[in-house]
């Protein structure tokens, strides 16, 4: 039998939001944005129809990589920053497996930023949702690279002089074929774009606003309630021009949430023959004969 | 004159294909069934430096190239100025008189033949590349030999068979015209090798046959970022992706690298990296993480002197003491060293298998030395390789009751679920967990977490064969080394031996976990003790003092970025006495 | 009743405001000359998980906080369940029995006295946050200790006047309501403290001393990536920019602080970074880029429980060995592991001047216990700490003739030159280079640059303190161990002295290099040797056993992520006779 | 004395190229880019009458990085990726210096890429020259992530399947103040933008298309010399219009070189009071009293 067997197996039964569900109960501060993405996740599994074992997560460390012990699916829980690359070998193993990444904008735009930008132009099918509290939550309030200019923290009592950098931004520019944001504070409109980011062939990057009510108290729930719009109900939005997506994402006053950018473009696993046919993990090696191999060497 | 063994070397500079003629001498006799051993010396440079290409011959086994040089190729007047002191008494140099004025190196060394041989105008007249002088020099050297010219034009034609049928062409013709200009023009012979049994021999480096075992073990998914002296892993890796259904990632630095490895490990599939030591110290955090995950992982160190940048061409064993303790924490690993190519491929096998079975991180130490030169062999037999996948839960047949993935069972090995196995979800958790994968911060669980994973030292120590002894057992001079310097001692031991000196070789293939019990059991405190390393702090006889108490107090160690050369060990040695 | 000492716990949820009523309880004795030691844990969580907070008084010296508990102030039910069983015989807890049931706590310990204290009444009536609970529960300590409530209530007002006049206002309140509760409606005083000399001390914590020491070496760039347990040093840092002209840098990531600290260096200032394990693997190859380079770094790695990211907010010394012998490649370095603030103060002093000096990079361990524990200490003498900065050229008037960087001098310590002076241009090289910084493969020159940097070795090896040995001379019984088990183990020491046992101590600060001899000379194989480490695998047993052959059988280890009480260790010392 | 004191002193002679060559000849292939490069700097530093020891430059391991031994300033070879830190790090401590970072692509936009975005944002007074030549040189032939789909090489026998990264368009995504492009087959014109870079304050960033004649022998000086326009060139091109810049830097057909933005953005030394009066390298330390600092421990 393959080794990804169950997953092309029939389901079983409907699922519900609490078959994502494991015994641990989520640790964050009461009305932390986690609870809305938490919530919204399991949601578009449920509606996708997605099994447990059907899906790997893999977790960045942060108040937002501890999502690990609260979402029952396969999990990796992987150190600081280092969530994609986990991911992408566990996806050119295993492509048959539903693979996302969670992560805080620490993990994933400071210790982890060379991967983010690597993972974008690799565009391997893996869906990246990035919880963007502009702030090193977990470790207790230090400035993120995505916090404002100005923010004090403990780390920056004076405030922080660096311009923050701008996920999906640099997501486009980094060759990214999905690009999109998302907000904490609207589960179910999260909940279609989480959707919409797994759907998509190649790497879906989803930026989603999460309000910290301990660290970033400046930034919470009414903040960006007056500054939010969705892009799909602009008229004429061009999901497909880079230009419109980038004019979109540099957009300061006001914040755009939705689909920023999609386009369709190889991707990474398609292009390789090793795994046409099946996934690597289902490839028997018990006896592999290397005599062919061994000739080179004459 | 009837020899049993002859040591060769060319010398130019980095393009002048010095590394081409090298593998085609090198091939051209193990193929006809001689031993063949070959070291290949070169700077971090892409063009200019100096080059040279040392191969030793034998019609009985050899170990190691040697410090006499019978015959000595120069493409420039440099390559003498640094190599004419290594050429034997009564030795050979050929070079092209007309490119560079040799009579103040014929006063040096009256004893020396110098063979002048006109690279330069069969170039010019022919108005071919100047590397061509190359291809005329092994025709020269097969000459001297009186080896069969044959046996070169095969191997000319099947190196350069890549390439162009011209180029096959116009080579064989310069190797002619060498060939021809010593037997017809000089009428000259210099040595003749001993027969031997015409067998068909490989020419592998250790990274090659790292990589063969590699294959043959199942490995499915190789990462890497390019770093001398691992490259070659990486692009024999990538030239048989198709033929063996292998996905190779050259990831965007050394710390992707080792994630990605996690990643496909966890996912179900034998995963490997190679590196040097800089990217091995990106690689630390990484390897904790395989650690408390208990993902079972695969790291080929390539050493080079260090530390830093160091000289990325050249040769060291200075990375032992940090690869037994890479990483913050404690945990168990295994950390081996082969000695020779064979070692390579067979230990490369036992590496993956261990990882698996014990679901924990595997290092297997090389050194440029060993990386990158050349050794023959009568094939591999590859049969010796079967796998083993420890306790691997592919199927949710297996899975009865509620899944513990790190259950803390009596051997601290726990059956582990591959992603998409249902009924098998877990998390593989980098932070400390319970047996479930939870993130559990108890001061109970802890321990019990640490000796479960701790649990598999007993297992692991018993199974891991004792130091490898060489020689005579009723020795007086115990010569201990480890890894690459397996060759050179060998055969200084052999020297040693042949001066009546009663000596024997203890080498060490795995370093880590150590087995104190047996290692004091063999230490003969009567014996002349000597540890043989290539490094400067002696990093064996620490963990030997380290594991058993025992101290070897005589040490020959060299650190200048070469390998030891057999007669150096066997001169320390009797400088010892 | 008079004593000597007490303990006195406080427990609750993280977020309940433990930290903050600790930290007050500790100063408010403090403050009056008392000696304090304190241990604060806590999960790694934001909110929610079990918090304590455990401080001991002493009218003589302390040395660590202790098993026995004699007064413990339960926020909530978890407290009493978890902790019930540390409160000594005829202690004291302190709880507020609306909030929970304590009849069966009661019919466990019917020694024990249970102080009901209305803390939700209170709160609700007074219609404040909360948190106010532990303001409330000072002031019923401070009661029960007799201790004067206007000590307690300076320091309320001290430590909230960060806040606002409001806060301040409400928790002196809070407290004056907790005190006068048991004053006057239970009349209760449970112990009274030994009067001792009033003077007012300092309290800091070793990460506290480590920033003081380093401010006063005049460290004057301070880079880090925020990881638990160092980042106090950074928010230290971070305070004192513009009061001390220094700048602290929040990096993108660990690699990127340890090469902005080299270039600092290099440019000519002290500079220094913390991190814990996971950012240590991360620094690995910077650290040897500063040894190639040659210039001086201290890096602070403040232990946590690992491997990988293990339990942040926990103890552990787990990576002595690691730290040791990390990144590639051989070359001298200084490991140091203060056991206390004190030493944690005059190290970092010592580690500043060794780096600038040697022109190395130095290494000062601590872990999560002695990183975030507070002691008090009359003032630190700071005239103590001066500042050498070795072989420093920052004037061009100094430099003679053709400036050689890496001249190989005697001593293996070359005058550096700064960015900025004439004539003194040369190339800090992460290459293997020659005496002018030039890249140079060259064997000779090799040999000559290692040899250099390990001449540094000898006079490094003289001026290191041995490590230093408490109690007596003739003892039968030797402790030994390294960096913050100092206190527990002194505390046992004590208590076992007490008993008649003849117990003394070695403790070892300097970790590496490490005089093999003066510690050989130490070793007294007649007496009982026993190693005690906050590990697993007994990581300075192995080194004293590397490096004197001597192997210390008798072990007390603890793992658990907590570190060692007195008391443990005495029992394990005498289960071990 | 100051112990930056040399650097303000007057000159002592008209300086010329040579005095900034070093005893060792370069041992770049023949015809490498880099050899325009070399030329491009030492004009460069002529023009603007620095000296050696007023120059500081950090460089990145690779053929771009051996520059370190045939250029006569301050130098730090640093670790392969690490240049841009090291030289944050001394900017900081002698803020003074002139400073200038040389690295490889594989350098810059593969291990070091997290440092290269973090350094844009930060707008440190530092140079950086990418040293472009889309391939690994010094490990002898390896895909750099510059390199264009399709490349074969070693380590990518079947050719690249990723996106190309466009270092330009990332400077301008990550915040650059100065982004710049040059050609190492027009040393002139090249030195010329070397001058701006370092004239500009804040971060300057210059791609510099640079061949390799031994690796990537398809993007040679013929296949530069017939794709090369110069923006300043084109009449109202404005260096100060982001979205013009983006657009300039997505162009595929022809390669525009010359300064594609510039702004005059906070420079992060600037923003520091600790520096206001001296650099951090001048301030004596010899008896620092931190009695006040004792006190906030009672
Ligand atoms: C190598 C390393 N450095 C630092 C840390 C400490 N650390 C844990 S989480 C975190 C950042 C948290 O911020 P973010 O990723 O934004 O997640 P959040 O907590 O805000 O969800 C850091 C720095 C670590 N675990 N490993
Ligand atoms: C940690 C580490 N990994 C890998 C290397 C090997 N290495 C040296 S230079 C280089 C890349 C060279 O490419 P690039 O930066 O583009 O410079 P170029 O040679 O093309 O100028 C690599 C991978 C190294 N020195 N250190
Ligand atoms: S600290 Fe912030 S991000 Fe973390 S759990 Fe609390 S509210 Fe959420
Ligand atoms: S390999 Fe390429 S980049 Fe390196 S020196 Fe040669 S031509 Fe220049
Ligand atoms: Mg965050
Ligand atoms: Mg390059």
């Amino acid at each position: 039998m393959n080794k990804s067997e169950d997953m092309s197996r029939k389901k079983k039964y409907n699922l519900t939001l609490r078959d994502f569900n494991t015994d641990r109960k989520p640790t964050w501060c009461p009305g932390c944005g986690n609870y809305g993405i938490w919530k919204s996740l399991k949601k578009a599994f449920v509606n996708l129809n997605l099994e447990p074992h059907e899906i790997l997560i893999v977790y960045g460390a942060g108040c937002a990589g501890n999502s690990a012990n609260f979402i029952k699916t396969y999990a990796f829980h992987a150190l600081h920053g280092r969530a994609l690359p986990v991911a992408t070998g566990a996806k050119l193993a295993n492509h048959k497996l539903n693979v996302l990444v969670m992560g805080g904008d620490g993990d994933g735009t400071s210790t982890g930023l060379n991967h983010f930008i690597h993972t974008c132009r690799r565009n391997i099918n893996i869906t990246y949702l990035l919880h963007n509290n502009r702030i090193f939550g977990l470790t207790s309030g230090h400035a993120s690279p995505t916090s404002a200019r100005g923010l004090k923290t403990k780390s920056t009592p004076s405030g922080v002089i660096e311009e923050p950098l701008n996920p999906v931004l640099l997501a486009l520019a980094a060759g990214a074929s999905f690009v999109a944001k998302g907000y904490a504070g609207d589960p179910l409109y999260l909940s279609e774009i989480i959707k919409k980011a797994i759907k998509h062939k190649g790497f879906s990057f989803l930026d989603i606003l999460q309000p910290c009510v301990t660290f970033n108290k400046q930034e919470n729930y009414e903040f960006y309630r007056n500054k939010i719009y969705r892009l799909d109900e602009i008229q004429d939005y061009d999901i497909s021009d880079l230009n419109d997506a980038i004019n979109r994402s540099l957009e300061e006053e006001r914040i755009p949430v939705g689909v920023f950018y999609k386009v369709d473009r190889p991707v990474y696993e398609d292009n390789l023959k090793q795994i046409e046919r099946k996934p690597l993990v289902d490839q028997i090696i018990a006896d592999i004969d290397i005599n062919k191999l061994l000739n080179r060497y004459y | 004159m009837k020899v049993s063994n002859i040591s060769w070397k060319i010398g130019g500079k980095a393009g002048d294909g010095i590394i081409t003629a090298g593998l085609i001498f090198s091939k051209m006799f193990a193929r006809k069934g001689y031993f063949v051993v070959d070291c290949n010396e070169y700077p971090s440079l892409i063009r200019g430096g100096h080059s040279s290409y040392t191969v030793r011959i034998g019609s009985g086994e050899v170990f190691s190239i040697s410090k006499d040089i019978n015959i000595l190729v120069a493409l420039d007047e440099e390559t003498v100025r640094i190599h004419q002191e290594e050429v034997l008494y009564g030795g050979y140099i050929v070079c092209d008189d007309d490119s560079f004025d040799i009579t103040d190196f014929r006063k040096e060394r009256k004893d020396i033949n110098y063979i002048p041989v006109p690279f330069s105008r069969i170039i010019s007249e022919l108005k071919v590349p100047e590397i061509g002088k190359n291809s005329i020099s092994l025709g020269a050297s097969a000459a001297l030999l009186n080896y069969d010219i044959e046996a070169l034009k095969e191997v000319i034609t099947y190196v350069f068979s890549e390439k162009s049928p011209k180029t096959v062409e116009l080579n064989v013709k310069l190797s002619e015209l060498g060939y021809k200009y010593i037997k017809e023009k000089l009428k000259l012979s210099a040595y003749e090798l001993e027969i031997v049994k015409p067998v068909n021999k490989i020419l592998v480096t250790g990274n090659d046959a790292v990589f063969l075992g590699a294959v043959r073990a199942g490995c499915k998914f190789y990462a890497a970022y390019p770093v001398t002296p691992s490259s070659s892993i990486l692009h024999s890796f990538a030239s048989v992706e198709n033929d063996f259904n292998i996905i190779t990632k050259q990831a965007e630095d050394d710390i992707a690298v080792i994630n990605m490895v996690l990643g496909a490990s966890y996912a179900g599939v034998r995963a490997m990296a190679a590196t040097s030591g800089g990217g091995f110290s990106l690689m630390n955090e990484g390897i904790g993480s395989a650690a408390m995950t208990e993902t079972p992982v695969v790291i080929v160190l390539c050493q080079r002197p260090a530390p830093a940048t160091g000289m990325p061409t050249w040769t060291e064993q200075g990375d032992l003491l940090f690869a037994c303790h890479a990483s913050h924490g404690e945990f168990p690993r295994v950390i081996m060293a082969p000695g020779d190519p064979e070692e390579c491929f067979y230990l490369t096998g036992r590496a993956f298998d261990l990882a698996d079975r014990y679901q924990i991180p595997v290092v297997i130490m090389l050194d440029k030395y060993l990386s990158e030169n050349h050794f023959s062999y009568n094939k591999f037999d590859f049969k010796n390789i079967t796998v083993n996948r420890g306790k691997l839960i592919t199927s949710s047949s297996d899975i009865n009751r509620e899944y513990n993935r790190y259950a803390d069972t009596d051997n601290g090995i726990s059956p582990r679920t591959i992603p998409g196995v249902r009924g098998g979800v877990y998390i593989a958790n980098s932070d400390e967990h319970d047996q479930y994968g939870y993130s559990d911060e108890n001061s109970r669980n802890r321990k019990i977490m640490v000796d479960k994973r701790f649990k598999k030292m007993k297992k692991l120590i018993e199974e891991i064969p004792p130091p490898r002894i060489y020689g005579l057992p009723d020795a007086e001079i115990t010569i201990w080394s480890w890894g690459s310097c397996k060759g050179p001692v060998i055969e200084a031991m052999n020297i040693l031996n042949q001066k009546e000196k009663k000596v024997n070789f203890i080498h060490f293939t795995y370093l880590y976990p150590f087995d104190s019990e047996i290692v004091s059991g063999i230490i003969k405190e009567s014996n002349k003790n000597i540890i043989v390393e290539n490094n400067k702090t002696s990093q064996l006889s620490k963990i030997i003092m380290m594991n058993t108490g025992y101290k070897i107090k005589n040490k020959i160690l060299k650190y200048s970025g070469r390998q030891f050369l057999p007669e150096e060990i066997a001169s320390g040695v009797e400088k010892i006495e």
